[in-house]
């Protein structure tokens, strides 16, 4: 029952359900993204520990992977002013995100 | 940060928090009640495993067993793609707003990276037949390395043309789609593959399917809206 | 050659639709029109050709994809009701290809419209025969994805945040539904429907599942008071998309409720819920009546009448559940499935229609359509028929589907329901006959209508025409579907 | 408690956890990102699901629902913030609040 691998699972599933907690109570938007990408690898963990390795590598590439550098372009790009993109290339820094 | 967005009055806030923590208690009393013995397919799927053409289940149900669900989900990734594409202002295909950055440190590192990731892109494609991994992660990782290649300025975004790269998104799925036809010449029904065709015809879907994903992804970072031609400048987006 | 490709008509029929798409993906805008015209024509041959071999012969066509079947593989199965969702998905697509074809320039930011709209084709024609709730998700997943992007094609503003709207309400009505899938798969161990038919037990998370299940496609389907996403998508489409949406992807959902409620016997599954959906499906009636009779534009309105529609489908599950013997329940499943029919078709011609009116006028304001019927006879003439069908006055189709309502409300004595249906016709009749009074008299200003083609104009007549057709032919087309309405219709009685 | 059920709770809590992201929160990033915590949670409880069979091989046709499932939410996510990148740049909008002119 209390065993040290079901702790582990435990604790897992906490920094879960916190983390998907701080997601949606962060004020900054860049913030919870990166939280979500936290998400999405920590999920990772618990696909191991359910014995599910495809799963895990599948979620790191494309759950977090993907859709967290998806999310980050479009925090990107909802900050940006939003200038044409001709006038884009002569700034230094057109598209980097400004945490 | 944007500032415009008011929170919640606090009243509907709580509303909200307890029906919440009511369907909370809901799925909780029904998840724990979920019969605890087996009660799918597993054996069904171990037994069978020999004529699937593949050794992993997991790719046996994909690709195989249930390969017609993985069919219709390559056309949601298609139409998927399409839809960002229908999103754009004309002659926007692969060349976007992404501007490269003309850093050296992260041209070296993409000339060390990239091969590097292309060789996995194939083991995991290679590997899928018995291990995990497949198409899908190799597709990922091959797509990673185009958009670095892309963002670090190595190749232009318009480089291939709009042509070239629709037939690339489609390909995957075409083929996957006249695979799945084949059969039927035989007097077979849709995707049952003739036992000693159901390796290849596997290996020749998820490899062409690992170029198309790939493709697909980078068009989906590459192909932005595009700006409209007066300047935008809010308040809260800065 | 016939006997070959005869087995293997499901398939060619979806086959055919994504490799339509897939090449409209690829060329450029007349080419993608001529492939779409090319694939509608060949559609309505092979369904008509399945449904006649379904309804014709009285059989269930069960398709084993990749020779595995149920549990390891996906079955599709085409029963008469399938057969006949799919040749009104068939024949409304064809006329709304056509009307497309008249409707957009031929502008190349208009391309991928054809293959956006010959996936969702293949999605409600996947929907239609699929028999497996998990492959069911991905249709719907395919018939979302595919329906937002038609949406926000025009990428007008307002489109655009309805295309938002939709699509976050669609996306949590799938995953709802497959959180429940997951359930019931968990409880018996299947996704097939005819092995969950002899599997399920009432248990908890059984009936969570069911519960789930449904509650994920209430939202799909706008079923009040989850509507609130569908009267801008709806009214704010370009009008074939409007079309499609209104006449069939609602109806998609629909008819998984519908085989989940005979699968699961749903009302003993959850006590109530078929009374809950039938009391949703009143409030539905009202409330979307009496916006549509509030509203200042056309396509809203034509929207909220939708919201009201869809709400008489709903009626369907208390009437069966409350009836005692099988001829009772076969005729308030047949009321509501005739609805479905007549409605996609009244609805279908009222939108197009909608559309060309807009198009001539040049404002999808009531006001500046004042005096249309003499300037635009033909398409003021199609909207009032359509109108007929949407009120229930004879010989529409909608009347057939009201009767047939109100014979079965009375046959059990749940006689209210029959008073919704009758309330509900009447206010359809003050919102429907305000426009076409409006369209008969005159305006302020004389109005100017620029003259659109002949393709937009007869189109939307012929799917109006039709809509009449089958209310004069109503008791044959039912005769016709008895024993297959009949064997899904068991399920759901007490 | 068992491994599984752990999982089947948690599974429970991130659902409801998401559906707060989804309706309570206004920007549509927290939407999209609340649909995709909802996502995550129902695979859990499909893969705990699939735990279920004893050995070391889990069931693996919900293994394969749900890599199904994860492909087609990344396919839904990437179409959903290309929406919301055209409705930013055409209006400045990042929420649904700033709609009411459709009436």
């Amino acid at each position: 029952m209390n065993s040290p691998v079901l702790w582990l699972d435990i604790l897992v599933v906490v920094i879960l359900i916190l983390l998907s907690i701080r997601i949606f109570s962060e004020a900054s938007l860049f913030k919870s993204v990166v939280l979500f990408i936290a998400l999405g690898l920590f999920v990772s963990f618990a696909w191991v520990k359910l014995a599910a390795p495809d799963i895990a590598l599948t979620e790191a590439a494309l759950g977090a992977g993907v859709t967290g550098a998806l999310l980050l372009d479009t925090v990107g790009h909802l900050r940006s002013r939003n200038v044409p993109y001709s006038k884009h290339r002569h700034a230094e820094d057109g598209t980097s995100s400004n945490a | 940060m944007p500032n415009n967005i008011e929170r919640p009055r606090r009243a509907q806030h709580i509303v909200a928090v307890g029906l919440l923590v009511a369907v909370f208690v809901l799925l909780a009393r029904a998840v724990l009640y979920i019969p605890m013995h087996d009660t799918g397919v597993a054996s069904s799927i171990q037994d069978n495993l020999q004529i699937s053409g593949v050794l992993n289940p997991v790719t046996a149900v994909l690709l195989n067993f249930r390969g017609y669900d993985t069919l219709l989900e390559i056309a949601v990734l298609v139409l998927a793609i399409i839809g960002v594409l229908s999103l754009q202002r004309e002659g926007m295909l692969a060349s976007g707003r992404l501007a490269p950055f003309a850093d050296p440190a992260l041209s070296l590192l993409t000339r060390i990276l990239v091969p590097m990731m292309i060789l996995i892109a194939g083991y995991l494609l290679w590997a899928g037949e018995k291990a995990p991994g497949g198409a899908f992660q190799a597709g990922s990782i091959l797509g990673a390395a185009g958009v670095l290649v892309t963002l670090s300025g190595h190749v232009r975004p318009g480089w291939l043309s709009p042509a070239i790269v629709k037939i690339i998104i489609a390909v995957g799925f075409v083929v996957f789609l006249v695979a799945a036809i084949i059969p039927m010449f035989f007097d077979k029904n849709l995707l049952e593959y003739p036992l000693h065709l159901a390796k290849p015809l596997i290996i020749l879907i998820e490899t062409w399917l690992t170029f198309s994903i790939g493709m697909i992804l980078v068009t989906m970072f590459i192909s932005s809206a595009a700006p409209i031609t007066d300047d935008y400048v809010r308040g809260d987006a800065t | 050659m016939l006997d070959l490709i005869q087995p293997q008509l499901p398939a060619i029929t979806l086959a055919v639709l994504l490799f339509a798409a897939s090449a409209a993906f690829l060329v450029r805008f007349e080419r993608a029109r001529a492939i779409a015209l090319v694939a509608a024509g060949v559609q309505v041959v092979l369904v008509s050709w399945i449904t006649w071999i379904v309804v014709g012969q009285d059989r269930v066509w069960v398709y084993t994809i990749g020779g595995w079947g149920a549990p390891l593989g996906i079955d599709l199965t085409i029963d008469g009701v399938s057969a006949v969702m799919m040749l009104l998905t068939a024949v409304v697509g064809c006329v709304v290809t056509v009307y497309s074809a008249g409707y957009f320039p031929p502008k190349d930011s208009y391309r991928l419209f054809w293959s956006l709209w010959l996936f969702l084709w293949a999605a409600l024609f996947a929907l239609f025969a699929s028999n497996d709730i998990f492959n069911l998700y991905v249709c719907l997943e395919l018939l979302t994805i595919s329906a937002v992007g038609l949406v926000a094609i025009s990428g007008e503003r307002a489109a655009l945040f309805a295309g938002m709207r939709y699509i976050l309400s669609a996306l949590a009505g799938s995953l709802i539904y497959l959180f429940g899938v997951a359930l019931v798969y968990a409880s018996t161990g299947v996704l097939d429907f005819d092995l969950l038919a002899t599997q399920v037990s009432i248990d908890p998370t059984t009936q969570a599942g069911l519960a789930l299940m449904v509650i994920g496609l209430l939202l799909k389907t706008a079923l009040f008071p989850m509507h609130f996403w569908l009267p801008p998508a709806h009214a704010n489409a370009v009008a074939p998309v409007s079309a499609v949406l209104s006449a069939l992807v609602v109806k998609g959902s629909f008819y998984i409720i519908f085989k989940l409620m005979h699968v699961f016997t749903g009302h003993e599954m959850i006590p109530g819920l078929a009374e809950l959906m039938g009391i949703l499906g009143v409030c539905a009636i009202i409330w979307g009546s009496v916006q549509a009779f509030t509203q200042k534009r056309l396509k809203m309105m034509v929207a909220y009448s939708t919201v009201a529609q869809i709400g008489y489908l709903f009626l369907l599950f208390p009437l069966v559940a409350a009836a005692d013997d099988i001829q009772t329940a076969v005729l308030a499943a047949s009321a509501g499935l005739f609805h479905a029919v007549s409605h996609g078709l009244a609805k279908g011609a009222m939108f197009l229609t909608a559309g060309t009116i807009v198009k001539a006028v040049g404002s999808d304001r009531l006001e500046d359509m004042a005096g249309l019927s003499r300037l635009a006879p033909i398409p003021a003439f199609t909207f009032a028929i359509a109108g007929v069908s949407m009120v229930g006055l004879p010989p529409s189709g909608g009347f057939v589907s009201k009767w047939l309502y109100v014979s079965s409300a009375i046959e059990t004595g749940a006689w209210w329901w029959a008073g919704a249906v009758v309330v509900g016709g009447l206010l359809a009749a003050l919102y429907i006959f305000k426009v076409i009074a409006l369209f008969m008299g005159s305006g302020k200003e004389p109005l100017q209508v620029g003259v659109s083609n002949r393709v937009i104009t007869i189109a939307p007549l012929v799917l109006a025409l039709m809509s009449l057709v089958i209310g004069v032919f109503g008791q044959p087309i039912l005769d016709l579907l008895y024993p297959a309405v009949e064997s899904l219709t068991a399920g759901m009685m007490r | 408690m068992t491994q599984i059920e752990i999982y089947l709770l948690a599974g429970a809590a991130m659902f409801c956890i998401g559906l707060y992201g989804l309706v309570v929160r206004p920007h549509l990033l927290h939407k999209v990102m609340g649909l995709n915590v909802m996502a995550v949670a129902v695979f859990l409880v499909l893969v705990s699901v699939a735990r279920r069979v004893p050995g070391p091989t889990p069931d693996a046709l919900p293994h394969a629902m749900v890599l199904t499932g994860i492909v087609v939410s990344v396919a839904a996510t990437a179409y959903s913030l290309a929406l919301i990148k055209r409705i930013y740049t055409e209006t400045g909008a990042v929420t649904l609040q700033e709609t009411d002119d459709d009436a």
